[in-house]
């Protein structure tokens, strides 16, 4: 189970530093969503499955939506 | 019977109306300015009525829910918050007055509903952030706080307001996160989220666990260090309060920067306790911020030409006043920083009202163009002249009396050197606020033009605010123990 | 080493929790970009979330669910949970408000990299100063 | 858009969500879940639709009327309920001490304001997220 | 150097967090601080306080109700806010009238 958890915790901090590194602005919205996901699921295996609910439908889900039509609307590249 | 509920009947005013405002009031400007009228009035008569309890020694405690402290949310109503929150709503009342007719020079008409909605929101969390007597509460207020100071910010649209309001967002968010970091390190070391009860098991907390309570400090005096724009970390408020619309310049400057500075002092001398500061010894640290703050505000204001930019860093410079009175922590620093925050309001509220009324009536706003301009417009020049005297510290008006008994503070807490900075910021503040005046009333070629000291064209809604803040500049500088009789009760609630 | 090592793994998730708290206020200092700024602090919000729940958890406790009939039985903390649920919402507004002028940056702009926007805003005030002396001279 | 299998399958799964969406809100007090997974699953669905059916025919769904209709009436639900404290002579927001219906443990009508307060928020966060959507995707007139 | 230096302060950041970290029970113990009477009141007495079953949805709605209420009112903030920054005027129909009048 701690090693689990490790592994979770060292995929979130990945996510992190990639949605800060990519380029590409859509992607960088995709791995954040992915990593709202990881924490969803971090949270389940914490016992808190309100969180978890709440996060995956806020956090990965309208968050996501929110960015990407903001992004549509904008531009998608960073320079 | 009624009197146990007056917070909370005061705290729902505001939220109420600006939930009906958006439904009811949208097309009709008359039925909204009938609703923010007698809103405003309502919730000052009410809070006057829960001050008058509280000065006569009684502490309302509200439990929400009926629960008891630790469980649910308690507010507390002392003197200190009734006073404040007192503060708040009249001056808010005086800036929305002003706000009927300046906000339509300033806003298309569509927006105006929003633009009361959001003010009617801050002050739902100003008051609520005065309050509160829990740490979580305390965030959630602060981050309605934070979304509608931005977005009076903003709301104007012109892209110099929209850069300063998300740069406004980005620090402030950052320092909230700072905040809640900080609250999650003492929930991790006490369990508690209530400020009286953590007070209680403090001691305890710091045997146990002193590098929680360091780091927590550190975080949540870093993060109200941004909010309240302590000197280095000031450098979103210029941008802010100067591109504003004028009644969110006066409300952002004169208001919501002490909220932060309240809550500052809330964790530092309530949370943690004066003792454990005293041992940590940041005072000292603290007092040399809020000393660089009061110069190098001035410094920046001198190279400045746009008036509400001036204003704005001026505004830098009287926050280092307040935050030296809290970092003295003394009885009679915290007098002393309680007065100037009083003072501050109503002279900043004037400055920026009466600077909103000329650039509302001459459309100027560069320092350059304002030759003669107390030709056109005595009554407005004659507001901004005694608020700006009482910057300066000139003896009769009320930021003299904040400046001696700041000056007695620091005799008293060991710290002679201050006096010599608290002059030199005298002569910074005259360098850049005397200019302005002396050009406004001494113009030789000014003496032949058309309207010679004749009545400026502004409307009643306008100037009577003006000209309450100037009568309570100069009637508090005459009688200060009106203020101060009040402020006296205070210190020993934080001490 | 291997001690070490045991108390790193009992305390992965605050570390972790630092680890994210760091990485979010690096993005959000050094990005110019406004959409990755954003990201950065959504990024700073849910690592203190993170902090918050793996404070209340307890091992081989069950989530804070009670059952009809059953008396009692070993629960994790709920005051986190609870508070983090409100943190959440109180995050998505702030996120949906920077985007919101994200949008209105770019229709004034044309670009949301704040470097960008600061050099314009430059180029337009020298532009007033010149018109104000060429104006001045006539 | 106008993807036919977008469409269809849309129209199939929406009132799915929307179930679901309701289930979560009114189970509140029983199981995981609230007023604010639930209102987003809620809003979830109406973006469904307004990205399967275009901007418009979402607006017409939730008319911007209405949803600021829901704005505001849920937060004055909420103080409303809280005033019922007052009301009976306690404080704010209380909720057995003021007489609300407790109900039986375990059913969806009970725990007094409870239920009640998950349903103004589920209202609150979905008309939200609606609103907010409409307004980010919103097409300039000029 | 600029960027050396925001490195060099938030590694700094980091190691004195994951010090004040590692000083603490580890996660999951019992003995950890936040495990306390308040909690375990909640624990207990939910059932019997307000007949409800999940603990979490009666902290938010009952218990501590007042935080949810400022909560709801950062999602109406955050409405309020972003139609501010984004709304366009539509057409006033009184007025437009009014305008064909005068016209």
């Amino acid at each position: 189970m701690q090693i689990l958890n490790l592994i979770l915790v060292v995929f979130l901090i990945l996510c992190a530093i990639a949605a800060g590194r990519t380029k590409d602005l859509v992607s960088a919205v995709v791995i954040f969503a992915s990593y709202s996901l990881v924490m969803a699921v971090l949270w389940l295996m914490l016992q808190s499955p309100d969180v978890a609910m709440t996060e995956a439908a806020i956090g990965a889900g309208v968050t996501t939506i929110m960015f990407v039509a903001v992004i549509s609307r904008t531009s998608r590249i960073e320079k | 019977m009624f009197s146990i509920h007056l917070p909370v009947i005061v705290l729902l005013i505001p939220l109420v109306t600006a939930l009906i405002i958006p439904v009811i009031a949208d097309r009709n400007s008359a039925l909204l300015q009938f609703v923010v009228g007698s809103a405003m009035i309502l919730a000052t008569l009410l809070v006057a009525i829960a001050l008058s309890g509280t000065l006569r020694g009684e502490i309302f405690t509200y439990y929400f829910g009926d629960w008891l402290p630790g469980l649910g949310i308690e507010f507390i109503i002392n003197v200190f918050s009734g006073f404040m929150s007192l503060l708040v709503l009249f001056m808010a009342t005086l800036i929305l007055f002003y706000a009927f007719k300046d906000i339509s020079h300033d806003l298309p008409e569509h927006l105006i509903p929003y633009y009361y909605t959001l003010i009617f929101l801050m002050l739902f969390a100003m008051i609520g952030m005065i309050y509160t007597n829990d740490l979580f509460n305390l965030y959630v207020f602060m981050e309605i706080l934070s979304l509608t100071s931005c977005a009076i910010v903003s709301i104007k649209r012109t892209g110099k307001n929209l850069l300063a309001s998300i740069k406004y967002l980005m620090q402030g968010t950052i320092g909230s996160v700072s905040i809640l970091m900080g609250i999650a390190f003492i929930y991790m070391a006490s369990g508690h989220l209530n400020i009286s009860t953590i007070a209680e098991t403090m001691p305890a907390i710091w045997a146990a666990h002193p590098q929680n309570v360091l780091i927590a400090l550190g975080f949540m005096l870093t993060g109200f260090g941004i909010k309240a724009a302590v000197f280095p970390l000031h450098t979103w408020l210029p941008d802010a309060h100067s591109t504003a619309p004028t009644p969110s310049s006066a409300l952002l400057s004169g208001l919501v920067v002490k909220i932060y500075l309240f809550a500052m002092m809330k964790v530092m001398f309530q949370v943690i306790g004066i003792d454990i500061l005293r041992e940590v010894g940041i005072q000292f640290f603290l007092v040399l911020f809020a000393v660089a703050g009061m110069i190098m505000g001035s410094v920046f204001a001198i190279g400045q030409k746009d008036l509400k930019r001036i204003l704005a860093y001026s505004s830098v410079a009287q926050i280092g006043y307040i935050m030296l009175g809290i970092a003295l922590a003394s009885p009679s620093g915290l007098n002393a920083a309680f007065f100037h925050v009083v003072s501050h309001a109503l002279m900043k509220g004037a400055l920026f009202l009466s600077a909103g009324a000329i650039i509302y009536n001459t459309g100027k706003r560069n320092v350059d163009d304002f030759n003669g301009i107390g030709y056109r417009m005595p009554f407005s020049m004659t507001v901004f002249t005694i608020a700006a005297f009482g910057m300066i510290g000139i003896p009769g008006v009320s930021g003299f009396i904040s400046k001696w008994y700041l000056s007695m503070a620091v005799m008293e807490g060991g710290h002679p050197w201050i006096l010599l900075v608290i002059l030199f910021s005298s002569f910074l503040n005259s360098m850049y606020y005397l200019p302005i005046v002396i050009k406004g009333f001494l113009c030789a070629e000014c003496e032949g033009s058309p309207n010679v000291m004749g009545r400026d064209s502004l409307p009643a809604s306008m100037w009577i605010p003006m000209a309450i803040m100037a009568f309570l500049i100069i009637l508090f500088g005459l009688f200060p123990q009106l203020i101060m009789n009040i402020t006296g009760q205070m210190p020993h609630l934080f001490l | 080493m291997h001690s070490l090592w045991i108390e790193f793994l009992d305390h992965v998730n605050y570390i972790g929790a630092a680890c994210l708290f760091v990485v979010g206020l690096y993005t959000v200092i050094t990005h110019s970009n406004l959409i990755k700024k954003i990201i950065g602090i959504n990024i700073m919000e849910t690592s203190v979330f993170l902090l918050f729940v793996s404070i209340g958890f307890v091992s081989g406790a069950k989530p804070p669910i009670l059952a009809v009939g059953e008396p009692g039985g070993f629960f994790v903390n709920p005051l986190p949970s609870a508070l983090i649920l409100t943190g959440i919402v109180v995050g998505v507004a702030i996120t949906v408000y920077g985007l919101s002028m994200v949008i209105q940056i770019h229709k004034e702009y044309g670009t949301i990299e704040l470097d960008e926007i600061v050099e314009t805003e430059k180029e337009i005030k020298t532009q007033i100063f010149r018109k104000q002396d060429d104006t001045s001279h006539v | 858009m106008d993807d036919q299998i977008v469409r269809v399958i849309s129209r199939i799964i929406i009132p799915f969500i929307q179930v679901y969406g309701i289930f979560v809100v009114m189970h509140g007090h029983l199981s995981p879940g609230g007023g604010f997974p639930g209102g987003a699953i809620l809003g979830a669905s109406i973006i469904l639709y307004t990205l399967a059916f275009g901007a418009e025919a979402g607006a017409k769904m939730i008319p911007h009327r209405t949803s600021k209709w829901l704005e505001s009436g849920a937060i004055l639900l909420y103080i409303a309920i809280g005033l019922v404290g007052i009301g009976v002579g306690r404080t704010f927001l209380t909720n057995r001490a003021a007489g609300f219906p407790m109900g039986e443990l375990g059913n969806v009508i009970s725990a007094g304001f409870i239920p009640f307060i998950t349903i103004a928020i589920g209202i609150k966060v979905a008309s939200t997220m609606i609103t907010l959507f409409h307004t980010m995707i919103g097409k300039d007139p000029h | 150097m600029k960027h050396a230096f925001l490195i060099v302060t938030l590694a700094g950041l980091l190691i004195v967090m994951s010090y004040s970290f590692i000083q603490m029970p580890a996660i999951g113990s019992e003995e950890h601080p936040a495990f306390n009477e308040v909690s375990q009141y909640y624990l207990q007495r939910t059932a019997q306080d307000t007949n409800a079953l999940n603990v979490v949805a009666v902290i938010i709605t009952d218990y501590r109700a007042l935080d949810t209420l400022g909560e709801a009112t950062v999602l109406f903030t955050s409405v309020a806010a972003v139609l501010s920054v984004l709304v366009v005027a539509h057409p006033k129909p009184n007025k437009k009238m009014d305008e064909e009048n005068h016209g």
